[in-house]
């Protein structure tokens, strides 16, 4: 496992120093660029997590659609030389995040979390690294996952199966919010400034 | 036999003149103000005869009790309305009638041309209604309800002219002052309805006034209901509106005031109404004064002080009519006095001759008042010579208040006197010997104030009236005086004169009711009205036979003359000699003269210090102040407060979108934390 | 037990608002509005006093009469009966009400600005107090009493004078805050387990309903909650601010309606609610009500004194003759001995007989105003030569205010000083030298308003018109007759307050 | 690498997206704030869905991927937030000339 | 997805469908006939309507219309269990918010006259917004709450920003990231109750829940931090103190048909989803909560109220105001919880504190509609919202006067008035709960609330017009106008049948 513990260290750098560069430095470029890195940083988390399909969308709609957009947007309001700079609050702002995180942590170290039981871990694995639809009957049986109708059952779940059974209505919900963000979007960037009245 | 609703018309028929003239006559046919007038006359000369009638029916003995009826009943409170016919009612009714009606004769010509004649009769019949109301009252509460009246009705006559300040001033002074003391009179009724279930346990009605009587006897059979220390607190708390109403001492000052009204109304006020009323409401309720010693007490000093207290003022005063005013007080306090030592008939037989002469005195007054313009004596003199009859008759009055024998006022002022000195047992000795002594020294200073009186105005030489009395003390409105301005020294008129006539016979013949030696051939019993009237007072106690009444004593009767003479003789030595005619020679002792002038300063301390400066400055500004400052200024601060702190609060919108988030943050923290400290 | 639908209530209660509707919507020019208010106002009070006359006052009558009930709010957690129906307590109020619309209405004849708007929020707060004064169930009963504010305070506000805006928004937030306290109560009782029911009627029939088992406010503080809206209402010292400003400020009619009505609301609802509900606490607390009334009668009064504005003088009396109200009421904490019910009488008394006398002395002062065009006393005088009907009425009020045997004001003091003497003897005694300050500022008001000498400017006034003494005559017939033949009040009040006074002597003694 | 350690990372990045949002003058530095703590939201749920048995395990083994589902829903709602929010950027600098949000307090108090 | 689902879920689809067709539409307007498009979406509103009216009318007795396993043997269970419910509840709310769409669609018709595009959009926005709260009703599992929740926070941002000037993108921007921000606290929470129990439905979660005993209020931190968060997040569209400094900016900033909308109808979901969630999910813990929630409730109502006293812009008096009514509300979820007897203190429902909750929010709804169809009459008149501008009115136009008044007598709690029953019916549930002193308070708040009210009554009357323009306005927003103002009157004279279907309501939570 020290390989594993070795990368998540380094994530966990990777995110936090990122993190930190976004919230601090000065200038909005560059934390715009830090903010990629601490994507990339959360899509190793996924993998670590043995969540592949989430770090590809991770990579492909953060980096790729959200980060770029912004970095136009900082690019289009030509702020960059007014920079990044902090405003009043920070110290209660920073006073507040800090006993904010304190209570996480609490709430991390001191809750009694309801773990998942070791002989399920395989399946639960296998589960979530969806792409068991390609495995073959014997490395399910390798996996622990012997009887057919388990198989079977192992088989079918996956996160697509997901979205449109069980969180179906979400998923159109979600469908019906991006439709309405995308109408929002293109009212508000019109060119013309439409009417003053308040 | 007199029926009973003979009786009620006599309380009736002035009531409906009241109404005819103020509902119908002043309001549309103001022009013929006369029928008013007439009506009034009329309306009284029949309740005079219908009051005769009804006395010679108490005097034959007839039972005239008649059935109340009901006026208000709400839960335990029975409120009737009934007559109570005795004979102290019997004779008052008559004074009453008698002399309202000779005034309101009088006041035909001395009213003559008066823009609000008839407004003046209205205010007179309703005057006179009021107090027949409250003699023939058999009800306490329905006595009560008169007593304001009579109250009410002063006050709009004192206040008659009420254009002009003075006399506006004067009708409420009298009217609070009158209620000051009304507050004793309706606490005890208070009292009386906390005994109402003891009263109706005995079968009887607190209210009603024979059973008042009744339960206030010790012989009572269910025992005395009234008795003790609430007796005597109940009798003071009458003798309190009593002593407001009759001017008695601390409430005296109102009176003298009351001359600003016109002249009849005051001979009205002081000889058979709103002062008799006082002296009425004692005699009334005798029978419980008689059963608690302290009250009667109270009552016969009081009396006492005030006799002489307002003589002493009598002797300095410069207008006739305030002489006369403070001559009234000092009457009513021998009247008082006289109740408070026992002496019920006396003190009614000198309510009766006191009318007589008084309201003839007040007349003669205005008949001056008609000749000269004016009413202050340093203006008058030498009288005599333009107008003759007044004169006589004056003097007669005069006599008659002094106590000269034969005149009524010696044998009423001497019953008196005697009975003070023998006293009678209800009161300590010391008490009635005080009392005797004050009303020796009263006789004397009457006797000089009188003649002081008589001669400032009928003797020397005329001293110009009205017109010197303006450029004297160069004002434009004439102060005090009534709207006869000018001077034309001769006669009044008949009808002015007439009534004064018939006065003046009865100021000499009322004495013969009672107890000359040698009335037998008259045809009228010794001591026939004391009798009369002690029979009355007995019945009322539930007890039977006859009072027994006091022998004629010669030596007191030499006293009394000697004292007068006295004070007569004084006097002329002191006026009738004097160089300077403008001058009163009494000025020569100064401070005395002063102190009397001021009224022994009492006006300057009620309106001045108490009134004013104390209660009106002190208490109703402090409060004032404080509902202005403090009640209020607290709300409006509270608001003030308010307002500020939601500003405050609005403070915190900087408008900045992320103080709005770091609220959030503040608001999840903080609710943490509560939760995890509670 | 009360049911049925009579309609007279109804019609009484809410014609004025139809015809305020009708107005609004349908009459044009001002002359037609005054007219067309006069007919409203008339008819409402021939049918206010249809109710006071036909009600049967006879031995065993009902004690509820003219009942118009139907459900309201039917039964889903909150049930309320729309229930109006009057006993021997508010049919004089009814009466009163009436009567006193009239005298506003035709008081109201000068008004020139706005005259449709001014008489339709005139009729409006009709309906509301007649609401109040005929709905027997407490949501109703606070729904008429909520409704009177806005009538009230557009008039102050938009017709008034002087501080106009001030006084308004001062009566508006001080009633409103009281009727707040009352409304948790209302709740807090319509909760308790075994009532479930708005209905005055059962409450005060029953008022064993309200034992303190079971509470969710002790009886003491719903009590208290009541005492607090009807004080603010009554008003009651010290919570008596609003009113010198509201009545100053007001407009002669709202005046009218203010001192001759609103205020009588509160002491209504101390009796119906406060006497008829918590008969063990009014017991209880008797003292205090008492303490309050003389402390408010004195109070009152002295502070009258200093008045130099002829209507804010009124005002000030009226809190001292109000103080008389709570006074009466205090009859009740009678310690031996059975209660009767005369104190109580004389309180309600004191409600009609002020609300007649109030009402005309703030008519006759409104003419003073009109002709003057002054309201401080120092600049009049006089004014009795020129203007004999106006003094005529002002004095028959004044004197009826300061308790003359013959007027009205007679017999509700005496009444009150009866009843409450048995009860509490010394604050009695002080109390009843309220009447004597009484007749020192009356007094002292008419000698320097219309005796004395007259000012130049005065000398070509013009009297009362006919439209103008109307409502003089009106008012001061009511109160020789009610002061007359006081019977016609006390025997109907006696049958409305009888059922109380039986309840409490059971407390009393039991 | 325990679960806790996941837990108190994604707590860090969420606090200081928190601190981001707060203290930051321009409204982009904002956002990007904002995404790091959705970013901190989905880190602890595919590590909730890793490690933690959810309720449903016995009867469908495909409920331990409820985490990852939540997250892919926080994904697609915050790219479309992003949309929104720099629409109302762009119009934000059009109308007033600046992103600089201590100078957006045309309504206060 | 079964037929039978679809059926279920018929009215968010009409509704976005209509959002759908009004952009169809408005593409193939020619310009001048735009005037047409809010009948357009008024009509469009049918679909959704009529849904509902025939689910309320199949649902009869039955508490929800989706069948579990087992429901009918014939049909398969529908796979929208767990993340939908349709019961009375939720069609209370479909009802309100559908109504109230349908008035501010009609009010708007004047308003949106003067933008020369995107009217379509416009309409849209709104419809998209009122999707999401409907769904956001009838939601029962946590990733479905999120979504909608986002659908309806995001449209109204966009709306907020709608006018493309200053103080309205300002609001547009405050709006979002408010809402982001608020949103990710209470992703967080959703996330830690999630962690902790398991799962994402609220069935399950409150089974969970049940066993969570610690001695850390709500019986353990997860829990603990997790619900709190998770308020944060609804408090902020609740509007209620100390989520809600947002409000008087947005309100002042936003087109005003829109600010009408989101007062009220936003408003009405999220009080819809804060007590499902915590009512059917979270009820074991409701001790704990209540006390909090009674807490956020004085809160609200002080400041909201305090801070309005010294408001001159009527939007922003309104903004404070919705503040506070939010915290009348508040005593009425706080008023559902009992605190039972006996050693354990298990929490107890009392039906009437939601009751009165879902009464309040109708006559809310009505009352502040009205006020806000005639506040955007007017600003569209006078163009401007000063309290000082609205001097006179009375003379401009009567009838719009008195109607205001009205309204904002009704806002004061004055009879009668909706809003007076529903304070009452509020209070009382307070005192029956043992609530005395949030009654109490509440009672003397809406005293004070009246004077700022007034005020504004004060100025319409009693001061001079300063221009004598007369105010008019086309059909549509009169008859608006009118529907909101006798339906604010008719639930203060019969408020029996509201209160009725109030209560049907509040039984299908079945808790």
């Amino acid at each position: 496992m020290l390989f594993q513990d070795v990368v998540f260290w380094l994530l966990t750098v990777m995110a936090v120093g990122g993190a930190l560069g976004v919230v601090l430095v000065p200038d909005l470029f560059r934390a715009a660029l830090l903010l990629i890195v601490v994507f990339m940083a959360v899509a190793g988390f996924f993998i670590l997590l043995s969540a592949e399909f989430l770090a590809v969308v991770q990579v492909l709609i953060y980096v790729g659609a959200i980060a770029i957009l912004i970095i136009f947007a900082v690019m289009l309001t030509r702020d960059v030389q007014r920079g990044n700079l902090p405003n009043r609050l920070q110290i209660p702002a920073a006073v507040f995040a800090a006993l904010l995180l304190a209570a996480l942590v609490t709430v991390a170290v001191d809750t009694k979390w309801d773990f998942l039981p070791a002989d399920q871990q395989a399946r639960a694995e296998l589960v979530q690294t969806s792409a068991v639809t390609t495995l073959t009957a014997e490395e399910l049986t390798e996996a622990g996952v012997t009887s057919p109708e388990e198989q079977a059952e192992v088989r079918e779940s996956g996160l697509a199966d997901l979205l449109i059974s069980d969180y179906v209505l979400p998923f159109e919900a979600v469908s019906v919010l991006l439709l309405a963000a995308l109408i929002g979007a293109l009212v508000l960037v019109r060119p013309d400034p439409g009417t003053r009245r308040g | 036999m007199v029926s009973e609703a003979v009786i009620w018309s006599i309380f009736l028929l002035p009531l409906a003149s009241f109404a005819f003239a103020a509902l119908v006559v002043r309001p549309f046919f103001n022009r013929y103000s006369l029928i008013s007038g007439a009506v009034t006359i009329a309306a009284l000369g029949t309740a005079l005869a219908f009051s005769i009638w009804t006395l010679r029916s108490v005097i034959l003995g007839h039972d005239l009790d008649f059935e109340p009826i009901e006026w208000l009943v709400v839960g335990g409170a029975t409120i009737e309305m009934g007559l109570l016919v005795d004979p102290l009612t019997a004779v008052m009714l008559v004074v009453v009638t008698g002399v309202s009606l000779l005034v309101q004769v009088y006041s035909l010509g001395y009213m003559k041309g008066d823009p609000s004649f008839s407004r003046y009769y209205a205010y007179m019949s309703l005057f006179t209604a009021a107090m027949l109301g409250l003699v023939l009252a058999s009800n306490i509460i329905q006595l009560y309800v008169f007593w304001e009246l009579v109250g009410v009705s002063s006050y709009l006559l004192i206040g008659f002219w009420h254009e002009r300040p003075a006399a506006a001033a004067a009708a409420k002074k009298a009217f609070i002052i009158t209620r000051i003391g009304d507050v004793g009179f309706l606490i005890a009724i208070l009292y009386l309805f906390t005994q109402a279930d003891t009263f109706a346990a005995a079968g009887l009605n607190a209210f009603h006034i024979p059973d008042i009587w009744a339960a206030a006897q010790p012989g009572f059979a269910a025992g005395a209901l009234l008795g003790g220390a609430a007796l005597t607190w109940m009798a003071l708390g009458i003798f309190a509106g009593a002593a407001g109403k009759s001017g008695q001492f601390p409430l005296h000052s109102w009176l003298p005031d009351a001359m600003e009204g016109p002249t009849p109304v005051s001979a009205l006020i002081h000889a058979a109404t709103m002062v008799a009323a006082g002296v009425f409401l004692v005699a009334r309720f005798f029978p419980l004064f008689q059963n608690s010693a302290d009250a009667m007490t109270v009552v016969a000093l009081v009396g006492a002080f005030t006799a002489i207290f307002a003589a002493s003022m009598g002797l300095v005063m410069n207008d006739i009519k305030r002489v006369m005013a403070y001559s009234t007080i000092s009457q009513l306090g021998y009247m008082m006095a006289a109740l408070g030592l026992g002496l019920y008939a006396a003190a009614i037989f000198h309510l009766v001759t006191h009318a007589a002469f008084k309201a003839l005195l007040f007349l003669g007054a205005g008949n001056v008042n008609h000749a000269t313009g004016t009413f202050d004596m340093r203006y008058m003199g030498g009288l005599r010579r333009h107008m003759p009859i007044t004169y006589i008759l004056m003097l007669v009055a005069g006599l008659s208040l002094v106590g000269i024998i034969p005149l009524a006022g010696f044998w009423s002022k001497d019953e008196i006197l005697l009975g003070a000195w023998n006293g009678n047992g209800l009161v300590d000795t010391w008490v009635s010997r005080v009392t005797f002594s004050a009303l020796i020294a009263g006789v004397i200073v009457t006797a000089f104030y009188t003649i002081r009186m008589i001669i400032l105005t009928f003797h020397g030489e005329f001293r110009g009236g009205i017109d010197k009395e303006l450029e004297d003390k160069a004002q434009t409105a004439p102060a005090g005086a009534s709207g006869h301005g000018g001077v034309h020294l001769a006669e009044s008129p008949w009808v002015m004169v007439l009534p004064m006539v018939v006065l003046g016979v009865a100021a000499v013949a009322v004495g013969y009711l009672a107890n000359p030696q040698w009335t037998e051939e008259i045809g009228i019993p010794r001591h026939w009205i004391t009798g009369f009237l002690g029979d009355g007072l007995q019945a009322a106690m539930g007890a039977v036979g006859h009072a027994e009444t006091l022998d004629f004593s010669r030596w007191m009767a030499g006293i009394s003359t000697v004292a007068a003479l006295s004070g007569i003789g004084l006097a002329a030595l002191v006026y009738l000699r004097r160089r300077d005619q403008r001058a009163d020679p009494l000025e020569r002792v100064k401070p005395v003269h002063t102190l009397l002038t001021q009224k022994y300063y009492l006006d300057t301390l009620y309106e001045d210090v108490i009134v004013r400066k104390g209660f009106f400055g002190v208490i109703a500004g402090t409060l004032d102040w404080i509902d202005r400052n403090l009640v209020d200024g607290i709300v409006d601060l509270i608001g003030w407060f308010f307002r500020n702190i939601g500003i405050a609060i609005g403070k915190f919108q900087t408008g900045q979108v992320q103080a709005y988030a770091t609220g959030i943050a503040f608001g999840v923290l903080a609710i943490i934390l509560a939760l995890l400290l509670a | 037990m009360v049911e049925g639908y009579n309609g007279l209530l109804t019609a009484t209660v809410f014609l004025p608002a139809a015809g305020a509707l009708v107005l609004l919507l349908v009459v044009k020019g001002d002359r037609n509005v005054r007219n067309f208010a006069v007919l409203i106002a008339f008819a409402d009070m021939v049918l206010s006093l249809v109710v006071f006359g036909f009600f049967d006052r006879s031995e065993g009558a009902d004690r509820f009469q003219f009942v118009d009930m139907i459900t309201w709010i039917p039964d889903v957690g909150l049930n309320a009966d729309f229930l109006l129906t009057v006993d021997g307590l508010s049919a004089p109020m009814v009466a009163l009400t009436g009567l006193l619309g009239m005298c506003a209405v035709l008081a109201s004849w000068r008004i020139g600005l706005r005259v449709k708007e001014y008489f339709v929020w005139l009729l409006v707060l009709q309906t509301a107090v007649m609401g109040v004064f005929s709905s027997m169930d407490l949501l109703l009963f606070f729904l008429f009493w909520e409704l009177e504010l806005i009538p009230m305070f557009m008039l102050i506000s938009v017709w008034g004078s002087g501080r106009k805006e001030y006084s308004a928004m001062k009566f508006l937030i001080f009633t409103i805050l009281g009727s707040a306290f009352m409304l948790v109560a209302i709740v807090a009782v319509f909760l308790t387990p075994g009532v479930g029911t708005f209905n005055m009627v059962e409450l005060s029939t029953q008022a064993t309903m309200l034992t303190s088992a079971g509470l969710l406010i002790p009886l003491s503080g719903l009590f208290w909650l009541f005492f607090a809206g009807f004080a603010i209402k009554l008003p009651v010292w010290p919570v008596h601010t609003w009113l010198p400003d509201a009545h100053t400020d007001a407009p002669t009619a709202a005046s009218v309606m203010l001192a001759g009505v609103l205020l009588k609301m509160g002491g209504y609802g101390l009796l119906r609610i406060n006497v008829g509900m918590f008969p063990s606490q009014t017991d209880r607390f008797a003292w205090a009500l008492v303490l309050l009334g003389v402390v408010s009668v004195l109070y009152g009064a002295v502070v009258t004194m200093r008045q130099t504005d002829l209507k804010r003088l009124i005002a000030y009396s009226s809190i001292s003759h109000m103080g008389l109200v709570l006074v009466g009421i205090g009859s009740v904490g009678i310690s031996q001995g059975t209660l009767t019910v005369t104190g109580l009488n004389g309180a309600a008394m004191q409600l009609f007989t002020h609300g007649t006398v109030t009402g005309l002395l703030f008519l006759a002062v409104g003419l003073v105003y009109d002709k003057t065009h002054t309201r401080y006393i120092p600049d009049l005088g006089g004014l009795a030569g020129r203007m004999p009907v106006v003094a005529v009425a002002m004095l028959i009020a004044g004197l009826a205010s300061l308790g003359l045997p013959g007027l009205s004001g007679f017999v509700s003091e005496l009444l009150v000083f009866l009843g409450a003497y048995q009860a509490y003897d010394w604050p009695t005694v002080l109390a009843v030298l309220g009447i004597v300050l009484a007749a020192g500022y009356i007094l002292w008001m008419m000698e320097r308003t219309f005796f004395g000498e007259r000012r130049e400017t005065f000398d070509n006034l013009t009297d009362a018109s006919l439209v103008e003494a109307a409502p003089l005559a009106l008012m001061v017939v009511t109160i020789i007759g009610v002061g007359v033949w006081p019977t016609v009040l006390t025997g109907v009040f006696e049958s409305g307050l009888n059922p109380m006074v039986d309840i409490l002597n059971g407390v009393i003694n039991p | 690498m325990s679960f806790e350690a996941f837990l108190i990372v994604s707590a860090v990045l969420f606090c200081i997206g928190l601190y981001g949002s707060l203290a930051r003058r321009n409204v982009l530095a904002v956002l990007m704030s904002i995404e790091l703590m959705f970013n901190a939201v989905n880190v602890t749920l595919v590590a909730m869905a890793k490690y933690l048995a959810p309720a449903a395990l016995q009867d469908d083994i495909s409920s331990v991927l409820t985490g990852q589902v939540f997250a892919i829903f926080i994904i697609t709602v915050a790219a479309a937030e992003i949309a929104l929010g720099l629409g109302i950027v762009f119009a934000m600098y059009r109308t007033s000339g600046s992103v600089d949000l201590t100078e957006a307090t045309q309504m206060r108090h | 997805m079964s037929v039978h689902d679809f059926y279920v879920i018929s009215p968010y689809l009409a509704m976005a469908g209509a959002a759908v067709l009004v952009i169809l539409v408005d593409l193939f307007l020619p310009p001048r006939s735009k005037g047409l498009l809010p009948y357009v979406a008024f009509a469009a509103l049918a679909g959704p309507f009529v849904m509902t009216l025939i689910q309320s009318y199949d649902l009869g007795a039955s508490t929800s219309l989706l069948h579990g396993a087992g429901a009918f043997a014939t049909e398969d269970p529908s796979i929208l269990l767990g993340t939908l419910a349709v019961d009375r509840f939720a069609l209370f709310f479909n009802f309100l918010i559908i109504g109230s769409v349908a008035l501010v669609v009609l009010s708007s018709a004047d308003y949106v006259r003067n933008m020369e595009r995107f009217q379509g959009e416009y309409f849209a926005l709104i419809l998209f917004a009122a999707t999401g709260m409907m769904l956001l009703a009838a939601a029962t599992e946590l990733i479905t709450i999120y979504v909608s929740l986002e659908l309806t926070t995001l449209p109204l941002a966009a709306l907020a920003a709608f006018l493309m000037n200053q103080r309205s993108s300002e609001a547009g921007m405050k709006f979002l990231i408010i809402g982001a921000i608020s949103s990710a606290l209470m992703l967080y929470g959703m996330a830690l109750l999630f962690g902790f129990t398991g799962s994402t439905q609220l069935a399950d979660i409150s089974a969970a829940i049940g066993q969570a005993t610690g001695d850390t209020p709500f019986g353990n931190y997860a829990l603990f931090v997790g619900i709190i968060l998770m308020i944060a997040g609804f408090g902020f569209k609740l509007s209620a103190a100390p989520f809600q400094m947002w409000v008087p900016d947005v309100y002042e900033g936003g087109p005003t048909p829109v600010v009408g909308f989101l007062s009220v109808a936003s408003k009405a979901a999220a009080f819809a989803i804060l007590i499902r969630v915590f009512f059917t999910g979270f009820f074991d813990v409701a001790l704990d909560w209540g006390i909090l929630i009674a807490g956020l409730a004085a809160a609200s109502m002080v400041i909201g109220n305090l801070v309005a006293i010294s408001q001159t812009n009527i939007r922003r008096l309104f903004g404070y105001s919705t503040i506070s009514h939010a915290g009348y509300i508040l005593i009425g979820v706080a008023a559902g919880v009992k605190s039972g007897e006996g050693v354990f203190r298990v929490p107890e429902f009392a039906a009437i504190g939601p009751d009165s909750v879902l009464f309040y929010l109708a006559a809310y709804a009505a009352a502040n509609l009205t006020a806000f169809f005639a506040i955007t009459i007017i600003s569209s008149k006078i163009s401007s919202d000063q309290i000082s501008d609205y001097a006179g009115l009375s003379s401009r136009n009567p009838v719009l006067a008195i109607v205001l008044a009205l309204s904002l007598l009704a806002l004061i709690g004055v009879p009668p008035t909706g809003i007076f029953i529903a304070k009452l019916y509020i209070f009382t549930a307070a005192v029956d709960s043992g609530l005395i002193w949030l009654a109490v308070l509440g009672v003397i708040n809406s005293a004070v609330s009246a004077y700022y009210y007034v005020k504004i009554i004060r100025v319409m009357f009693n001061q001079p017009a300063t221009s004598e323009e007369k105010i008019t306005a086309s059909p549509a927003p009169w008859l608006a106008l009118g529907l909101a103002g006798a339906a604010m009157v008719f639930m203060g004279i019969a408020p029996g049948f509201v209160m009725e279907a109030a209560q049907e309501a509040v039984k299908a939570l079945a808790v």
